[in-house]
Order: C-alpha cells, then sequence, then structure tokens
C-alpha cells in the first residue's frame, strides 16, 4: 500500500509542477492544484494511472478565505486507492471548468453544486433547474446564507415554537462543549 | 321522493356508514413517516379490518395520507393530487412536521404548516407517530365522517383563493389546470 | 311485448343474484386472504360497503366519450353473458335468452367489454392504462386457447355447442362432465386462472407497477360501475364452469356451493404466488394448460 | 345491342374519356369517372338478369360472356366498392399528380374485375385477368416509392400465377378442344389422373397468388401498402376476392373429383391457417397504419381460404359471407387510414396521437368497422367466424379451429393497435390543427360501416344471394337449415339469433350508458388528456406521454421464436442462388479462343466415342 501511494505520488509530482502533495494514513492520498490544471489532472488519472472510478465532487465554502474549495474524490479499482484532488476558486464570481466530458456523472454533481453554490461551470450539459424547483433566494448552501431568517420570512410558522433552537446550541448546553471560533462568528 | 327530508336524513345515514367504513388511502410518501405504514396495513395491526385500503391512484382515493415534512416541490405535486381526487374526500396530516415544521422547522424549503395550504382533516402527532396512533387517528377520521363534519373538501372550495394565495407564496411558478369544482 | 318484458324481468332478477353473489365472493376472497396472510381482515361484506361508497361519491372526472362509456361496455359483456349463460338447471326462475347464443358466441362477448374498457382507457391519455391493456390483451392471447381446446374437446365430443345440451348430457347420465372429460377440466381451470386475473396473472392492474392499469383514471359512480359488472361476470364465469363441467346445479344454495368451491382455486393460487411478467404469463399457458387441452381433444376425438 | 357488350363499352368507353378529360378540366375528369362507376352499376343491377349471356367469337375461338347467380355475389362486392371507392377517391385523389392515368387504371380494373366474373371461357377470363393485373400494377407503382420492393414482387408473383394459368388453359384446351369453361368442368371427371392432379394446382398457383395465400404472399403487404388509400380500398377488398373467387370455382368443380380429396384439402386449409396466424403475428408487429392493415387482410384471406378448402357447406357460406364483410370493413379501414394521411400527412402510430376529438366521424366508423374485423357481435364479422368455427368443429377439424381461433384471439392486438394509435392516447398540440376529412370522403365510410352491424343482425339479407350463388355451384340450398333472416344454425342444430341477442346488447348498454350519464351529471366535468394521475406531475404541453412505441413488446417476446423465419428470405436465398448458378454458367464463354477451340474438340471426342451407341 505505502509503495503504490509513494509511486502515485512520484508521477503526479514528476507531471504537474505546482502541485502539492499529502499523505493520509489508509489508502488515501491527497493532492492540492491550481483550478486551471484540474482537467488535465483528471485526464491524467483516469487515462493514465487507471483511476477511472469519480466517487464525488465535493464543495466548501471557505467564508472567511473568500474562497470555495472544490475536492474531487477518484477511485482505482487496481490500486485500491482513493485520490482527492483539491483546488481553490475565489469566492466572488466563482467559475469553474466543467469534466463532464470525462465522467459522465460529473454532470449530476455540478448541476447541484451550481444550485446549491452558485459555482458556474463552463459548457456545463442541460444546466435547467435540477434540485431547487422554482428557487429564487440567494444560493442555499452558502455558509453566508440565513436559512432561519429565510424560512420565518417565507414559510408561515405556528405560534408556540418561539422557544425553537438551533440544534448545535442545546448541544452545547446538554454537554457544556465549546464552539469552534469560526461557528462562533455566524451563530444566529 | 329525493327531496323529502326523512328520506335524504336515511341516504345520508347510508352514505355516511359506507364512506366511514371504506377508507381507500392513497399515500403520498414524502417522509419517513412511509415506513410506519406497512407496518400499519400488515398483520400486526392490520388497518384493513377498519375498511382502510390502499388506492394505487387519486383518482380512486378518499384519504390523503401526507406521511411527513413538505419540500415546496413536493407540496406541488401533493396540491395536485389532493385537486386529482375525487369527492368527497379527506386529508390527513402525519407526524409533526405536517404541524409545526418538526425538526425542519428552518429548513429553506419546507413548509411549516400544512393546513395552510390544504385542508387537513385530522393531524396525527409524533415523530413519526407509531402504528396505533395511525389507527387511532383513523378511527377519529371515522367519527368525524359519521357526523358529516369531514367536511375538508368544502372547505378547500370555499376558501380556494385563501388556499391559492398561500400556496402561489411557496410556489412562485404557478402552473397547473385551474380547480373549478 | 310480453315476451321482452318476461325476459326484462328474468334479466333483473338474475342480475341482482349475480351482483350479491359475486360481491360476496369477492368479499369473502379478501378475508380469506386477510386469513392466510395471518390478519383479521375486513369484514366479508366489506365490498358492499366499498360500491356503496363509490356510487355515493358526489363528483367524478372523464376524459372523453369512449372514457364516459368505457364501464358501460364492460358492464354488456357480464349482463349479456350471465343471460345467455344458464343458471340453474332446467332454466328455473331465471328466464333469459340461453336458447339464442352458444358457447362460441360466449367466447366473443366475453371479450366485447374488455375491448370496449381499452378504448375507454385509452382516451385517458395515461401511459399507465395502455400498458395495462397491451399487456391484458397479450395475456388473452394467451389464456383462451387452452380454454377454447377445452370447449372444442367438450364440443366434439357430445355433438352440441350449447350449454343447455352440455348440461343435459350431464343429468342424463349422472356423471359430471369433470370426471368423464379431466383433461378438458384441467385445461379449462388452468385457463381460469388467468381469466380471474389473480395472481400470478395480476399484471394487468398490477397496482405497484401499473397504478391499477386501464382502472386508473376512473373513479367515483365509472369504478362503480366497473366494479359491480366485475362481480357479476365473477360470477357469470364461475357459473359457466358449474354448468359445462360440474353438472349445473338445481338450486341457488348448490349453485352457490359449486362455485365457491370452483372459486377457490384461483383465490387460493392466487395468494400464495408472486406475479409474472407479460411473456412468462402467455407462455405459461401455451405450455401445460394447452398440453391438456391437446389431451382433451385427443380423448374426444379417439374415445 | 346486348346490354353486356353495353357495360364493357360504358366501362372502357370512360375510362378513355377518363383519361383524355383529364387535359381539359378537373372537375370534368371528376364527373365522367364517377358517373361511369355509378352508371355501369346501375345498368348492371337494371338490365342484366342472371342467366343472360352473349356469345361471339374471333377468329375461329367461340367465347361466351354472362352472368350467373355466383357470379353475382362477387358483383356486389366489386360495384357497391366500385362506388364507394370512386366517391372517395375524388375526394382523397385532389391535388394530385397524374390523375387521368389513376382514374384511367381505376375503371380498367374494376372492367377487368366485372369481365372476369362474366367470362364463361377460358381466353376472355385470362386476358381479363392480365388486364387486372396490370392496372393494379399500374396504380401500385403511382406512388412511385418502393417501386422496386412492391411493384416487382407484385408482378413477379402474378406473372408466376399467369404462367400457371396460361398451362392449365393450355392443357385443358389440349384435352378438349374447347375453351368453354362449363365444357371443362364436364370434362374432368373424365380427364386422365396426371390432369386431375396438376389442373387444380396450377390454376391454384394462379388464384391463391392474387388470394395471398401462404408461400406466395410476399408481394401482398407491400403492393396494399404502398398504393393510394383510395384504390387498396379495392385492391384489398375487391381485387384480392377474384381469388377467391377462382379457388372457389376450382374446388367445387375439381377438387371434389379428384379419386382422394383429403389431403388436397387439408393442405390448402392449413396452409390458409398458417397465413392467419402469421400474417396476423406480423400485423401487430407493425407501426405502420397501411402495413398493419395489409397484414391483416392477407390473415383474414387466410380465413377465407380455410372455409373455401373445407368445403361443407356452411364452410362455404361462411367463405363467402366473410368476403363480402372484409371487402366492407377493410374498405373502410383503408378509407379511415387515407382520411388520416390525407389529414395529418402520415400514417405511423408514433406520430399521430388522440385524434378522436377531431375526426369523430372517421372514429366512429373505424370502430364499427375494426369491431367487425375482430368478430365482435353483433357486427358482421362476428357471423362469418361464428359459421367458420362451427363449420371447422362439425367437419372434424379440431386442431385447425384452435389455429384459426388463436389467429383471431390475437387480432384484437392489432385491433386494439389500430384505434389506439390514431385516436386515442393523449391529444398533442402538433395535430390540433387537424380537422374531419371532407364529407365525401367520410360518407362511404359511414355508410359502409352502418351496413357492417346490419349485416350483423341481419345476416340473411346478404346470405340470401349468396345461397342462390351456390346453388349454382351445386350445393343444394342452406336457406332454412344453416341460415334465416337473423338466425344462424350449424349442423348439429345449435342455433344463435342474432335479433334478440343484438337487442340484449344493445338495451343494456344503453340502459348503463344512461345511468352512467345521469347520476350525477352536474358533477360530472370533462378534463383534458394532460390531467392525468401521473404521481402528481403536469406533463407540459410538449410533452406527450402516450404509449405508442414498442407497444406489444412483451407478446412479440412471447412469440418471437416463429416470427425468426421469414418467407421473403427463403426467396431471396432462391433468387440468389439462382443467380450464382447462372453466374457460374456463365463462366464457359471465357472469352479465350483456345478454350472455345477445346470445347469443340471435346465435342468431336465425345460423339466419335459414342458414335456406335448414338447414331449405330
Amino acid at each position: 500500500m505505502k509503495e503504490i501511494k509513494k509511486t502515485v505520488i512520484e508521477k503526479i509530482t514528476t507531471h504537474f509542477k505546482e502541485v502539492t502533495a499529502q499523505q493520509h494514513d489508509g489508502n488515501r492520498v491527497d493532492f492540492f492544484i491550481g483550478k486551471e490544471e484540474i482537467p488535465a489532472i483528471l485526464f491524467f488519472l483516469k487515462d493514465e494511472m487507471g483511476y477511472n472510478h469519480l466517487s464525488h465532487i465535493a464543495c466548501v465554502d471557505w467564508l472567511e478565505e473568500k474562497e470555495f474549495e472544490i475536492v474531487y474524490i477518484v477511485w482505482s479499482y487496481t490500486d485500491k486507492i482513493k485520490i482527492f484532488v483539491h483546488t481553490r476558486v475565489e469566492r466572488e464570481n466563482p467559475v469553474m471548468d466543467n469534466v463532464d466530458m470525462i465522467w459522465r456523472q460529473a454532470n449530476t454533481y455540478e448541476r447541484e453544486m451550481k444550485e446549491m453554490y452558485g459555482i458556474e461551470f463552463t459548457g456545463l450539459e442541460a444546466p435547467e433547474e435540477f434540485l431547487l424547483e422554482d428557487w429564487e433566494g440567494p444560493p442555499p448552501m452558502r455558509r453566508d446564507f440565513d436559512t432561519e431568517a429565510y424560512a420565518r420570512e417565507k414559510f408561515w410558522e405556528r405560534p408556540g415554537r418561539e422557544d425553537a433552537r438551533d440544534v448545535r446550541e442545546t448541544i452545547i448546553e446538554r454537554t457544556g462543549e465549546e464552539l469552534p471560533d469560526f461557528a462562533k462568528k455566524y451563530k444566529r | 321522493m329525493i327531496n323529502d327530508k326523512n328520506s335524504q336524513k336515511i341516504v345520508d345515514i347510508i352514505q355516511n356508514f359506507a364512506r366511514q367504513h371504506s377508507l381507500w388511502v392513497l399515500a403520498y410518501g414524502t417522509g419517513c413517516g412511509a415506513i410506519e405504514l406497512p407496518p400499519t396495513m400488515t398483520s400486526r395491526y392490520d388497518a384493513e379490518r377498519l375498511g382502510v385500503r390502499g388506492a394505487a391512484t387519486p383518482r380512486q382515493a378518499d384519504v390523503l395520507l401526507i406521511t411527513g415534512y413538505l419540500t415546496t416541490k413536493t407540496l406541488k405535486r401533493v396540491i395536485r393530487v389532493y385537486e386529482q381526487m375525487q369527492d368527497p374526500k379527506y386529508v390527513i396530516g402525519f407526524g409533526s412536521c405536517t404541524i409545526n415544521g418538526g425538526m425542519y422547522w428552518d429548513s429553506y424549503n419546507t413548509i411549516k404548516a400544512l393546513d395552510r395550504y390544504m385542508p387537513v382533516d385530522i393531524y396525527i402527532n409524533g415523530c413519526m407517530p407509531r402504528p396505533e396512533a395511525v389507527l387511532s387517528g383513523f378511527a377519529k377520521l371515522q367519527k368525524l365522517i359519521q357526523a358529516g363534519k369531514a367536511d375538508g373538501a368544502k372547505k378547500y372550495k370555499e376558501n380556494l383563493e385563501w388556499y391559492r394565495a398561500n400556496q402561489k407564496n411557496v410556489i412562485p411558478n404557478w402552473r397547473m389546470p385551474e380547480y373549478n369544482w | 311485448m310480453k315476451e321482452i318484458l318476461y325476459y326484462t324481468w328474468g334479466a333483473i332478477v338474475s342480475f341482482v343474484v349475480a351482483f350479491s353473489v359475486g360481491i360476496t365472493y369477492m368479499g369473502l376472497n379478501r378475508k380469506i386472504t386477510a386469513r392466510v396472510q395471518n390478519r383479521y381482515g375486513p369484514p366479508w361484506y366489506q365490498n358492499f360497503i366499498d360500491v356503496i361508497k363509490l356510487y355515493s361519491k358526489k363528483t367524478s372526472i372523464h376524459h372523453g366519450v369512449m372514457h364516459h362509456m368505457g364501464p358501460a361496455f364492460i358492464m354488456v359483456t357480464a349482463v349479456v353473458s350471465l343471460l345467455v349463460i344458464p343458471i340453474l338447471n332446467g332454466n328455473k326462475f331465471f328466464p333469459n335468452l340461453n336458447f339464442q347464443g352458444d358457447l362460441i358466441f360466449l367466447l366473443y362477448i366475453m371479450v366485447f367489454g374488455p375491448l370496449g374498457m381499452a378504448l375507454g382507457a385509452g382516451q385517458t391519455g395515461n401511459p399507465n392504462s395502455a400498458i395495462g391493456v397491451t399487456r391484458g390483451l397479450s395475456q388473452m392471447a394467451g389464456f383462451e386457447i387452452p380454454w377454447v381446446m377445452a370447449l372444442v374437446a367438450l364440443m366434439i365430443q357430445y355433438k352440441t355447442t350449447s350449454i343447455v345440451d352440455l348440461m343435459n348430457v350431464q343429468v342424463e347420465s349422472g356423471r359430471w362432465l369433470m370426471f368423464s372429460s379431466p383433461f378438458a377440466f384441467l385445461a379449462a381451470v388452468m385457463a381460469m386462472l388467468g381469466m380471474f386475473r389473480y395472481a400470478p396473472f395480476d399484471i394487468v392492474g398490477a397496482p405497484q407497477e401499473l397504478a391499477s392499469g386501464p382502472m386508473s383514471e376512473n373513479g367515483g359512480k365509472y369504478l362503480f360501475v366497473m366494479m359491480s359488472a366485475g362481480s357479476v361476470f365473477t360470477f357469470a364465469k364461475l357459473t359457466l364452469y358449474v354448468d359445462i363441467f360440474m353438472g349445473g346445479a338445481d338450486n341457488l344454495i348448490i349453485l352457490v356451493v359449486k362455485t365457491f368451491t370452483l372459486y377457490l382455486i384461483p383465490m387460493l393460487y392466487g395468494i400464495t404466488s408472486p406475479r409474472y411478467r407479460t411473456e412468462q404469463s402467455v407462455r405459461w399457458f401455451w405450455g401445460w394448460p394447452s398440453f391438456f387441452g391437446l389431451l382433451a381433444i385427443l380423448q374426444a376425438a379417439l374415445f | 345491342m346486348n346490354m353486356i357488350y353495353i357495360l364493357f363499352t360504358l366501362m372502357f368507353g370512360g375510362a378513355i374519356l377518363t383519361f383524355l378529360a383529364h387535359k381539359v378540366s378537373g372537375l370534368l375528369r371528376d364527373t365522367l369517372f364517377v358517373l361511369t362507376v355509378l352508371a355501369s352499376t346501375v345498368l348492371f343491377y337494371t338490365k342484366i338478369h342472371t342467366g343472360d349471356t352473349v356469345d361471339f367469337s374471333i377468329s375461329g375461338l367461340s367465347l361466351q360472356w354472362g352472368i350467373n347467380a355466383y357470379g353475382r355475389i362477387f358483383s356486389m362486392i366489386v360495384l357497391g366498392l366500385g362506388v364507394m371507392a370512386s366517391f372517395y377517391s375524388v375526394s382523397y385523389m385532389k391535388g394530385k399528380e397524374r390523375l387521368g392515368y389513376f382514374y384511367f387504371n381505376f375503371l380498367i380494373s374494376l372492367m377487368s374485375m366485372m369481365g372476369i366474373l362474366m367470362s364463361h371461357d377460358l381466353v376472355s377470363f385470362f386476358i381479363f385477368w392480365e388486364m387486372m393485373t396490370w392496372s393494379s400494377y399500374f396504380i401500385v407503382i403511382y406512388n412511385g416509392k418502393n417501386v422496386q420492393r412492391s411493384g416487382i414482387n407484385y408482378i413477379i408473383f402474378s406473372a408466376l400465377g399467369a404462367y400457371a394459368m396460361l398451362m392449365a388453359i393450355v392443357m385443358v384446351y389440349a384435352h378438349t378442344q374447347s375453351l368453354m369453361i362449363p365444357d371443362m368442368m364436364q370434362a374432368f371427371p373424365f380427364f386422365p389422373a396426371a390432369y386431375k392432379i396438376w389442373l387444380p394446382i396450377l390454376f391454384l398457383t394462379a388464384f391463391t397468388v392474387k388470394a395471398a395465400m401462404m408461400p406466395l404472399h410476399v408481394w401482398a403487404p407491400d403492393a396494399y401498402a404502398d398504393s393510394p388509400m383510395a384504390y387498396t380500398s379495392v385492391f384489398s377488398g375487391a381485387l384480392s376476392k377474384m381469388g377467391i373467387y377462382g379457388m372457389i370455382m376450382v374446388f367445387v368443380t375439381m377438387v371434389n373429383y379428384l379419386p382422394d380429396d383429403t389431403w388436397f384439402r387439408e393442405t390448402i386449409a392449413w396452409l390458409g391457417a398458417i397465413t392467419a396466424i402469421m400474417a396476423t403475428l406480423w400485423a401487430i408487429a407493425q407501426d405502420d397504419a397501411r402495413k398493419l392493415l395489409a397484414w391483416s387482410s392477407v390473415a383474414q384471406l387466410g380465413y377465407i381460404i380455410t372455409g373455401v378448402a373445407v368445403g361443407t357447406p356452411l364452410a362455404m357460406l361462411s367463405a363467402l359471407f366473410l368476403s363480402v364483410m372484409h371487402a366492407l370493413f377493410k374498405a373502410t379501414l383503408f378509407m379511415a387510414v387515407g382520411a388520416i394521411e390525407k389529414q395529418t400527412g402520415t400514417t405511423k402510430f408514433t406520430e399521430v396521437t388522440g385524434l378522436i376529438r377531431k375526426m369523430p366521424w372517421t372514429f366512429i366508423s373505424s370502430l364499427l368497422a375494426i369491431i367487425g374485423l375482430a368478430g365482435i357481435p353483433p357486427l358482421g364479422g362476428f357471423v362469418g367466424k361464428w359459421m367458420l368455427y362451427e363449420s371447422l368443429i362439425n367437419s372434424n377439424h379440431y386442431i385447425l379451429v384452435i389455429a384459426i381461433f388463436f389467429a383471431s384471439t390475437s387480432a384484437f392486438l392489432y385491433c386494439y393497435k389500430f384505434l389506439f394509435g390514431f385516436f386515442l392516447g393523449q391529444e398533442e398540440k402538433e395535430w390540433e390543427h387537424v380537422k374531419e376529412a371532407p364529407a365525401l370522403m367520410v360518407l362511404p365510410m359511414i355508410i359502409m360501416a352502418t351496413l357492417l352491424l346490419v349485416f350483423g343482425v341481419f345476416p340473411g339479407i346478404v346470405l340470401k344471394p349468396i345461397d342462390l350463388g351456390m346453388q349454382t355451384l351445386g350445393y343444394s340450398t342452406t336457406a332454412g337449415t344453416f341460415w334465416s333472416m337473423s338466425g344462424l344454425f350449424n349442423e348439429w342444430g345449435n342455433q344463435i339469433m342474432m335479433r334478440p341477442l343484438a337487442y340484449a346488447i344493445g338495451g343494456t348498454f344503453l340502459f348503463f350508458l344512461i345511468i352512467l350519464t345521469v347520476k350525477g351529471f352536474k358533477e360530472t366535468r370533462y378534463v383534458t388528456t394532460k390531467d392525468i394521475s401521473s404521481s402528481g406531475e403536469v406533463p407540459l404541453e410538449h410533452e406527450n406521454l402516450t404509449f405508442s412505441e414498442g407497444f406489444y413488446q412483451p407478446f412479440l417476446r412471447a412469440v418471437c421464436p416463429v416470427m425468426k423465419r421469414r418467407m421473403m428470405t427463403y426467396y431471396q436465398g432462391f433468387g440468389q442462388g439462382m443467380e450464382a448458378f447462372f453466374d457460374y454458367l456463365r463462366r464457359v464463354y471465357s472469352g479465350n479462343g483456345q478454350t472455345y477451340a477445346i470445347y469443340v474438340i471435346v465435342f468431336v471426342v465425345i460423339l466419335l466415342l459414342f458414335k456406335n451407341s448414338l447414331f449405330g
């Protein structure tokens, strides 16, 4: 396992100059790379190294750093290794390269990210509304979107639940644990 | 003779008896509550002995059973299904999500009170209500029907504008056939 | 004029009897299914309540003229086949048209209604309805073969195509055709499984797959007429089987006993079976049932 | 001058005048065309009586034309359909090209069919037969599409039949020195044994090509589908019946005298049944209405052939009755397809849906025709089917009756497909502009559909002339023993009375229809076909949910083993084999002088070697 991970890292770092690799325990390797290189590295992983299974495309909202982090998770059936490819795009006006010609299923994740985070994918196939029908508000999964205020304003609420609280507050009260700093900042 | 008051009363009693003991349920399995229905229908609790029976399509159904939270997207379909049902029709809201939003009270796409959008005859409380609670809900509905008080459809017809305004408030692109009963 | 009134009266009496017996059978079916599944089950009169409820539905919709007429078509099949099938031996109490029609007429009038209803189902525009209809027609092409083979075997053995003559044969010889033509009976009973459309042949209205198929747009009064037609037709089919295989019946009680015994076959077979796919169902009927039908014809032709 | 001469002069002259009038004006041409058909029909039914004959001779051959009661049955089909189809085609063909050509051939084929029915001698029979073939061939290729496939196939098979018939005629003439059909029939029992076998086979080859029986049917589906619908109604309704006309004559006069006719009859009857089954299965698989109806025509002719081949009086009655009924319902259906083609421009089930509210009269007439085709009481088709089944059961054809029953049960599948594909299903925006066809097209359909209903309840109307015709063929009268005005009987004395049954059906239907309509009349609404219970979805305007692709896929999967083999592939294989064989033979001509020299030397050597045995 360790040798395989090593060779993978070697291969990638020789082919792509501006990539930083990070080893994890178990069968996981992370790569951090600029957003222009993403299609190239994914193509390389799929065609040259046999990582032909796209497990997931995830998005993380780094509000403080004003960036979105997009993570592509690919898997090889021969190496039995997950590779996480991280990249960052700026939060204002985020544009990303579309990879659904590499994996057809990437289309689903990209459409979801487009609706939930507002990331534009260039040349996305079938860009009409997907999960959110008739949605008019801002992209709801962004961290600066206040769901509670939105819900209170949009949906009529039955009286008698004014004491309803964020579930995190309840947990904190019960266990006495501390909120992390970034969460405190955006605490409702 | 039909207009005669007493004979109309007898007809009403027979009709209400039939309606009461033959409830064809269209279970709109929106949320987690759908999983409570199989035990309700199968041999442990056996709702069929009360005349409760699954219906395949809204055209045949009497009771619309909404089993859990409703996003705006499913609410649209539920309203459509409700309007396709034939009068007399009843709605059972199932679980606390339909009553006050339940655990989804602060969700950006989940409605919090079903009765703002369609006439609910019976709410069954719980998260989720157990089959016993479901059966007691059906029994309560039967009592209402027997007394002739389960008139949700009539309420809907009379207050259609109010319901429509609420529905259109959460569903911006309103595109449905007219309801003109 | 008097004759017409007489026959109309006979039709009404037969209809009422067939309706109440048939609908009780369907209720009993539900009860017995429930008992087999270890449930308490609905009361035996549950289907009466359902029918009254369907009748008392206030509103109903239709998708056009054919859809509106569909249930009337299927009622024609039920009532006319009930009129053609003699209900009791010697044509007692139930005057009807059974000298005017024979078995071949019966075979064809039995598809009149389903086809008419299929047109109604087609007009709804619901894809489930059309799929259900194609399945039903395919299955009909399946089960009609053993059924016709059984009937042809009886016809050539007793040199008649009339149901009354077949009943008279059994009354005179005192022997049921079920025993003297066992292969024909086997083939006919296997065809009956398809005719009743209980599992494993319930591919037409499979509620989980097709949302009750051809009936998926029918509610209220339309479903009421269809359900009544179904119960009348159930009784008519069972009576036909009793007439030609089990020696008919001298009075209503014997008829009810015999028909219910026969009804248990598709019912119990259905309770314990899953569902076939369409082509499996069609091929099943062209397999063993048709083989027994062939044996029946051989028996009739050679002995 | 004899009326028979006038009839033929009228039709032929009318044809030529119509052709010429095309150059002058369209209205004149149409008027002349319709008038010719109408006038000859009126003339035939008012002035020409059963038994009229006319003798003449051309260059020593004495010929005779006349009409007997048997021919009159078929003249009913030819002229009746001719009148209906001529009105229809005036409207249907409006705006198409080369109408003079079309009408000319139309009239010539009507005339030649009348000629076949009225020829009492083999020469004019053959000539009219060829005229019929050629005129119909010219109409098959009128559209100019698929000429290779449909036109060439048709003419090749027709030529095969014609050669067979010519050979038979020569054989008859060589033996009897007479060309009269009655002479041939009288002389047949005294023919040599080989003649007795070969004559019916040769004649049947000619007739079964037109009747599209199993090994010789491959031309029929394409030819029916590719000719203009106005003519296909005549083509499938009347022209194919000429084959039946001939077959019945062969069976009645020749096969009866065969030393062992059972095998002969059984073979033909089974071929008919197999035709019916296979054509039905192929009809189910079609997605084009014209193809579907074409295959269905082949299947229906299969029943008729079976009835003819079985040959008991009841079977013959049923075959003739079915011929009339088939002419009625198949012509109606082809006309309906033509109307839809004219209004929408396509005949594919996968393209057109939901025309019922736009073309109600077309729907009603095709509904009645389909009920007749499926053989559902109380329409005419049922009467014919009933007699066919009873005759097969009574004459101990037990397996045959199952085969026929299978074919007619499977026929429900394509019957439903026809009605559903065009008229039912979701109504689409694309076809919103469609309007009912012109009255001239609708009226013939309505009339024929109504006739189907009338003949179903009172089959005696048709059975009476059929009975007279059968008496001409040597059967004893069947009136009273097998049929009455509205009743039918089989040989065992079982009966079916159509009138009370029709009343019962109609009465029950009306009663429950009234209940359905009156109950909650105000609370019953019409909703559009977009408003369906499909899991709460509302289909968009352009979304069509009609189920029309792969309509009977499960059924076809169940029967696919029998549908793997097609007759056409055998013929193609035969053709390719012949081509390869002659290609091989052609190598003899190598073009090399030395090879030819070797041939000469080898030939001389052989001659020398076998000189004694050959010339000695």
